[in-house]
């Protein structure tokens, strides 16, 4: 028990290394730029499963807590010219309250209609962000400034320092999901999504818990916007609000394993792999690349259905079943 | 008054096209439980085809609505036993996604092979021209899109009702173990309305370029609105994709109208917020 | 007070149709109490007001002490009423054990304790042998013994059982009726809908003869079988009794 | 466990060496033109246009006109007037061939910052110029400044140079929408005076992305400034599924002037939408946008005609240089669509111009010594295309002297009707009926 738990202890160190190593060994703004919106989509995939994947109520409208992230930041820093490293957590809190108010009256709603409401929401929302002058409507913020402190204002000119910093931020993040997945609230989100009746018979209350795991994710979604916004330094509605983000989000958690501890990550690494490459290589071709990329989404999604986290296990599943219908051979 | 009338007209012309893309999508909903992300482009194919049609044979999109329907309708089987039968064995989920990744395909593959720049119709159309009533301008390219939907209603409503298949089709959408056992035959159930699905789009896509622009990415434009008729009109009823699809059509212009146009889908929207906080499962939900 | 389970006029009324009129029976501590009746007869309903899955048109329900009339499914829980499904309520998604740990965390936020008296719990109801299997490949006598074990973890003072028995083979049920003495034997009431009138007879302390939503009958099981409108119903009405 | 963290770990080697290979081999896969050649001697210039998405087809026709640009400039053409035709390459650079890298920005600002990225880390590009909305312009000058590479963009984010912000990289010969709003104001003081046109009311189209909501402000001040009523205001969203209410409301208003600020996709269902209601309004200026892309010319074509719009270049530009471009992109092997050059080309082909000349004059590549040149240009107005009084920098990036013209559609083609000077057509007020 002692050797398997020190064995374990030495892989990650050796991911750890591999972590610190990588950005310096492709040490590109390019490469730091995949690897950061990794990160960031880790963090919007990580997010989404809390309510879309433990608690099986799929969202497809998560793209407003995006928005709000980034938002809390600029607004923040505009107005009161206060620091991200403060703000982004404002944000998490504004996001909380407002996934509360929205959560209480969506969360009533079933499957489709449940996904439906969201949109419809996620749509309100980007209207009122484009129509309200205040927060700089369709033309978005700016929050550039060579002038900043760049440490006091996260604006770093190295883009290896964004990798590093959002990295431990996602390291933190999944230590913390890492922890609440073996806690009674995650149990409780698995309970309710396999089976709700089964649920609340158990003593559950399924309304405040889907309610507990919807403000969750916003809030995880949320950080991960004020990231974005930091890294960015610019946003507009037509950057963040859209509908295809509100996808996106749901698309790399289930391509890496929805409901599952490592999955968003590794559905953020692979899409976001993807998505870049293709359109590097392709994009002459008139949206070549996007079909290929298409293409690519609906075999994964079809052939491992369980997401990409899934692979080792089938592996195993199929050795074990072949070495089974080897010994039983003549039985069968 | 006579801007109230008009207004009031022309939301239900409008929201006839919302009804069309809602019945395609509560067909798919309510047989096969998906909601389906690539019925919008279904319709920007069937706007493809009017238009070529159009462009190469000189046709009114009236006249390439069957043709268009028929092309759609073979697509969808196409689609349907290539991928869809296969990613029904998945999690709802799953099949979401893969009908999404499946309208991602379909609107770069219509920009590699029809470009992305906007068009309309190139070939002077024969249907055309306006009634002038006094209190109400009819233009009669718009009645395309309303007759339509009236009679594909019509049409689906006599299929799933009285005919062979469109029984079997319910009795698949209720339970598709059960209707294997009586001798349905539930993959065959599913392609024919997955295709009829796709068949109605195609249809409401020849109407659409009666006024409307087409490019490839135009889908998403309606899909939205498509999606939240079918939720307000309730669980796959074609009646009330059909009835909430007018309804939206009818709030968006009155806000639009009376409110802000800026803020008019706003109205829609709160239109189907409130509607199904009365009605959870919409208004013809059971 | 002696009785754990007090309920009075229950009526639950479905647009229309009356499936439960005028109920009033107790359950008392560390009694068996069996239900039985015809299909339809308002079995499943009762339950299910008694559980909070609905709230009654009229009446009350007093579970010791307290009145749980319109209270929610996962409050009552919380007060002591555990119950099981007619049609097995598996969480499919989770294994047996984590079935069962969800039964369990119910009284107790620290894992370590949960997950001991799930095992306890996992042991009582035999299904050790199940408990990393994923409850979805479950065959019907396993699902519902499930069921009793995520009930009874849940530590309840009165055990809600529907047709527990159907279903299952004659081995199986004097295994599932051993569950049940066993359970009763730790002081849980029980009250348990069941067709198989052996177990019923057997089992019961005291049984409820329902009819078309209403009371019929309530005694011993001598008594009720001697009662003239129970065997018109049962016999008049050409129902066989198993 | 165990195997899943080994499994982890080999993904994210696999992915970030497959990422480690594609960093050294990508340079000229992306449609470099000029000869491709890659000794020191070329000089790479970074160019972000959309090739997919709904403004490909611009995004693909302003990549071919900067190949043939830079075709111009690499070669050879003492036959053509315009500036740095005459000679092969960058002379001052011994010579030195220009080379497009031309990257996909998907009219997605974050794709943009990546591509932008790409091109200065990756390509080596000493300036970045191309086809961009404004919220790509600037996402992207949040790379440019921080890396010290000018960013040239022509008719986007004109609040990057409005002050607020401050550029040191961001470079804008462009005009901006002040100045062309006030010349819309201008013209239709013109026509009143001088073609009797009793304008009095205005109405304000608008879509609701940054392109329409700039303008809004502006157009508010000038309506005052000038004592035109402003009877609607009608701001809408460019992907709606209809313009009902929107052209009932205007129908209702119908001012004497609409002024429109619209793109290719509202511009047509409006058109649609006003002749469904049998409505034609008195008079419209379109601000730029769609009515200067090439796919709205095909969709509408003679309905467009004496719909008016600001610009910054037309083809009846009386100068040998602009006769010539003409010419050249009808005659190029580029031109695959085989469209008309119109402003919203032109205006991007500038900036590769201006940056190729910056070069020249500058001698190097290097940042600074770009910068400087770019901001103090030395240059021939004979020998650019464009009609502007003259290049002079503000603080904050924005070319002051330039100025636009109104044009109104006829038979084909935009036609300059005002200022009076460079006109080749009468203006006619107001516009006749549409074909119902």
């Amino acid at each position: 028990m002692k050797k398997l738990s020190s064995k374990r202890y030495l892989l990650w160190a050796g991911i750890l290394v591999i972590l610190i190593v990588l950005p310096l060994l492709f040490n590109t703004a390019f490469s730091h730029h995949i690897m950061t919106m990794m990160c960031i989509w880790a963090l919007l995939g990580m997010g989404w499963n809390f309510i879309g994947g433990y608690a099986g109520q799929i969202s497809n409208g998560h793209a407003i807590y995006y928005a709000f992230g980034a938002y809390a930041n600029a607004m923040l820093l505009q107005w009161f010219n206060l620091s991200p490293w403060i703000a982004m957590w404002v944000g998490c809190l504004l996001s909380a309250g407002i996934a509360f108010l929205i959560g209480k009256g969506l969360l009533r709603f079933r499957g489709h209609v449940f996904a439906i409401a969201t949109m419809a929401v996620a749509e309100c929302v980007r209207l009122i962000f484009i129509n309200t002058k205040a927060v700089g409507g369709a033309t978005g913020v700016y929050i550039f400034s060579a002038k900043l402190n760049p440490i006091l204002y996260m604006q770093f000119s190295s883009t290896r320092t964004y990798v590093y910093l959002y990295m431990a931020i996602v390291v933190c993040v999944l230590l913390f999901v890492r922890w609440l997945n073996k806690t009674k609230f995650c149990y409780y989100l698995r309970a309710i999504n396999g089976n709700e009746t089964a649920a609340e018979s158990a003593g559950i209350n399924a309304a405040n818990y889907k309610l507990l795991a919807y403000m969750l994710s916003a809030v995880i979604v949320s950080l991960a916007g004020s990231l974005y916004m930091q890294f960015m330094l610019y946003t507009d509605p037509s950057m963040i609000l859209t509908s295809n983000i509100s996808m996106m989000i749901v698309l790399v958690t289930v391509m890496g394993g929805v409901g599952t501890v490592y999955g968003p990550i590794i559905g953020a690494i692979v899409l976001t792999y993807i998505s870049e490459y293709t359109r590097v290589y392709l994009s002459h071709y008139n949206g070549l690349d996007m079909v290929i990329y298409g293409v690519l989404v609906i075999l994964i999604v079809l052939f491992i259905p369980d997401g990409l986290i899934s692979i080792p296990g089938r592996i195993k599943r199929r050795r074990e079943r072949r070495h089974t219908a080897g010994k039983e051979a003549p039985a069968k | 008054m006579s801007v109230f009338l008009q207004g009031l007209y022309e939301g239900i012309i409008n929201g006839s096209i919302l009804a069309l893309i809602a019945m395609g999508i509560a067909l798919v909903w309510g047989v096969m439980n998906i909601l389906s992300f690539s019925q919008g482009e279904f319709l920007m194919l069937g706007m493809f085809v009017s238009y070529y049609a159009n462009r190469l044979l000189g046709l009114d999109p009236i006249v390439a609505m069957p043709l268009s329907a028929l092309v759609l309708f073979v697509l969808g089987i196409i689609i349907y036993k290539l991928i869809i039968a296969r990613a029904l064995r998945g999690p709802i989920l799953s099949q979401r996604l893969i009908t999404f990744a499946l309208s991602m395909v379909l609107v770069y593959s219509a920009q590699l092979f029809f470009g992305a720049e906007y068009k309309t119709l190139s070939n002077p159309v024969k249907f055309s021209g306006t009634i002038d009533l006094g209190f109400l301008t009819i233009a009669k390219q718009k009645l395309v899109p309303f007759l339509l939907a009236l009679i594909v209603a019509g049409l689906l409503f006599w299929f799933l009702r009285y005919t062979r298949m469109g029984k079997a089709i319910q009795a698949t959408s209720m339970d598709r173990y059960a209707a294997g056992l009586v001798g349905i035959n539930p993959d065959r159930a599913y392609t024919i309305s997955f295709a009829l699905a796709s068949a109605v789009a195609g249809a409401a896509g020849c109407a659409l370029t009666y006024y409307y622009y087409l490019y490839p990415n135009v889908g998403a434009t309606f899909q939205l609105w498509g999606f939240i008729a079918v939720a307000m009109g309730g669980f796959g009823s074609i009646t009330g994709a059909f009835l909430s699809g007018l309804l939206m059509g009818i709030a968006d212009t009155l806000t639009g109208l009376y409110v802000n146009t800026a803020i008019k889908y706003i109205g829609v929207c709160v239109v189907f917020l409130v509607t199904v906080s009365f009605r959870p499962k919409g208004i013809f939900g059971k | 007070m002696n009785s754990i389970l007090q309920v009075n006029d229950a009526t639950k009324k479905f647009s229309g149709l009356m499936a439960n009129e005028g109920i009033t029976f107790h359950v008392d501590r560390g009694e068996i109490v069996g239900v039985v009746g015809p299909n339809g007869a308002g079995k499943t309903t009762l339950f299910n007001s008694l559980s909070g899955v609905h709230q009654l048109t009229r009446g009350s329900i007093i579970f010791d002490g307290i009145d749980i009339t319109k209270l929610n499914s996962h409050k009552i829980c919380k007060l002591g009423i555990g119950r099981t499904f007619q049609i097995p309520q598996a969480i499919v998604t989770l294994t047996v054990e984590e079935n069962v740990l969800i039964g369990a965390l119910c009284h107790t936020n620290n894992m370590k304790e949960a997950r001991q008296h799930a095992d306890e719990t996992i042991e009582v109801c035999g299904l050790a042998a199940l408990a990393k299997k994923p409850a979805s490949i479950l065959n019907v006598a396993q699902k519902k013994r499930l069921e009793i074990a995520r009930a009874y973890a849940t530590d309840p003072k009165l055990l809600l059982l529907d047709e527990t028995m159907a279903g299952l083979t004659a081995t199986e049920r004097v295994e599932s009726v051993k569950l049940i003495e066993k359970i009763n034997a730790k002081g849980v009431s029980i009250l348990m809908i069941e067709h198989n009138m052996d177990v019923v007879m057997r089992v019961s302390n005291r049984v409820i003869v329902l009819d078309a939503g209403k009371v019929l009958a309530i005694g011993t099981p001598e008594e009720v079988t001697s009662n003239e409108a129970v065997i018109n119903a049962y016999l008049g009405g050409g129902k066989k009794d198993a | 466990m165990k195997k899943f963290l080994s499994f982890f770990l080999t993904v994210v080697m696999i992915f970030t060496l497959a990422a480690c290979g594609n960093n050294t081999n990508s340079g000229n896969q992306n449609g470099s033109a000029g000869g491709g050649q890659s000794d020191g001697n070329t000089i790479r210039i970074g160019v972000l246009t959309p090739l997919t998405g709904s403004s490909a087809q611009l995004g693909n026709q302003v990549a071919a006109i900067y190949q043939m640009i830079t075709d111009v400039i690499n070669e050879e053409h003492p036959e053509l007037t315009m500036a740095m035709a005459a000679s092969a390459g960058i002379t001052s650079m011994d010579g030195a061939k220009l080379e497009l890298v031309i990257a996909d920005h998907k009219s997605d600002a974050t794709t943009a910052v990546s591509e932008a990225k790409r091109l200065i880390t990756e390509q080596n590009v000493v300036a970045i110029c191309g086809e961009f909305t404004s919220a790509i312009a600037k996402a992207v000058a949040v790379v440019t400044e921080q890396y010290e590479i000018p960013l040239i963009a022509s008719c986007s984010a004109v609040s990057l140079t409005d002050g607020t912000n401050d550029f040191q990289w961001f470079f804008r010969y462009a005009i901006t929408d002040e100045t062309y709003i006030k010349d819309t104001f201008d013209f239709m003081n013109y026509l009143n005076e001088n073609y009797d046109a009793g304008i009095k009311t205005i109405a304000m189209f608008s879509e609701d992305s940054e392109f329409g909501a700039n303008i809004v402000p502006i157009e508010e001040k000038y309506a005052a400034e000038y004592g035109y009523e402003i009877v609607e205001k009608i701001n809408y969203s460019s992907s709606a599924t209809n313009l009902t209410s929107e052209v009932l409301k205007i129908k209702e208003a119908d001012p004497d002037v609409l002024l429109m600020s619209s793109f290719v996709s509202d511009a047509l269902l409006f058109f649609n939408t006003c002749k469904e209601q049998k409505y034609t309004p008195n008079f419209i200026i379109g601000q730029r946008g769609g009515f200067i892309q090439s796919d709205y010319l095909t969709a509408m074509g003679d309905e467009n005609n004496y719909i008016c719009t600001t610009g910054s270049w037309a083809s009846d530009i009386n100068t040998d240089v602009t006769k010539e471009l003409v010419d050249l992109w009808a005659n190029s092997s580029y031109n695959t669509e085989k469209v008309d050059l119109m402003d919203s080309h032109v205006k991007d082909a500038m900036n590769l111009l201006f940056l190729a000349m910056a070069i020249e004059q500058a001698g190097t590549t290097e940042s600074t010594a770009l910068r400087e040149a770019l901001l103090n240009l030395d240059y021939d107005m004979d020998t650019l295309m464009i009609p502007w009084n003259g290049i002079s920098f503000n603080e904050y990036g924005q070319n002051t002297q330039s100025n636009g013209f109104v044009t109104q559609y006829y038979d084909g083609a935009y036609h300059t009707v005002y200022p009076e000077a460079g006109a080749s057509m009468e203006p006619v007020f107001p516009m006749p009926e549409f074909d119902y």
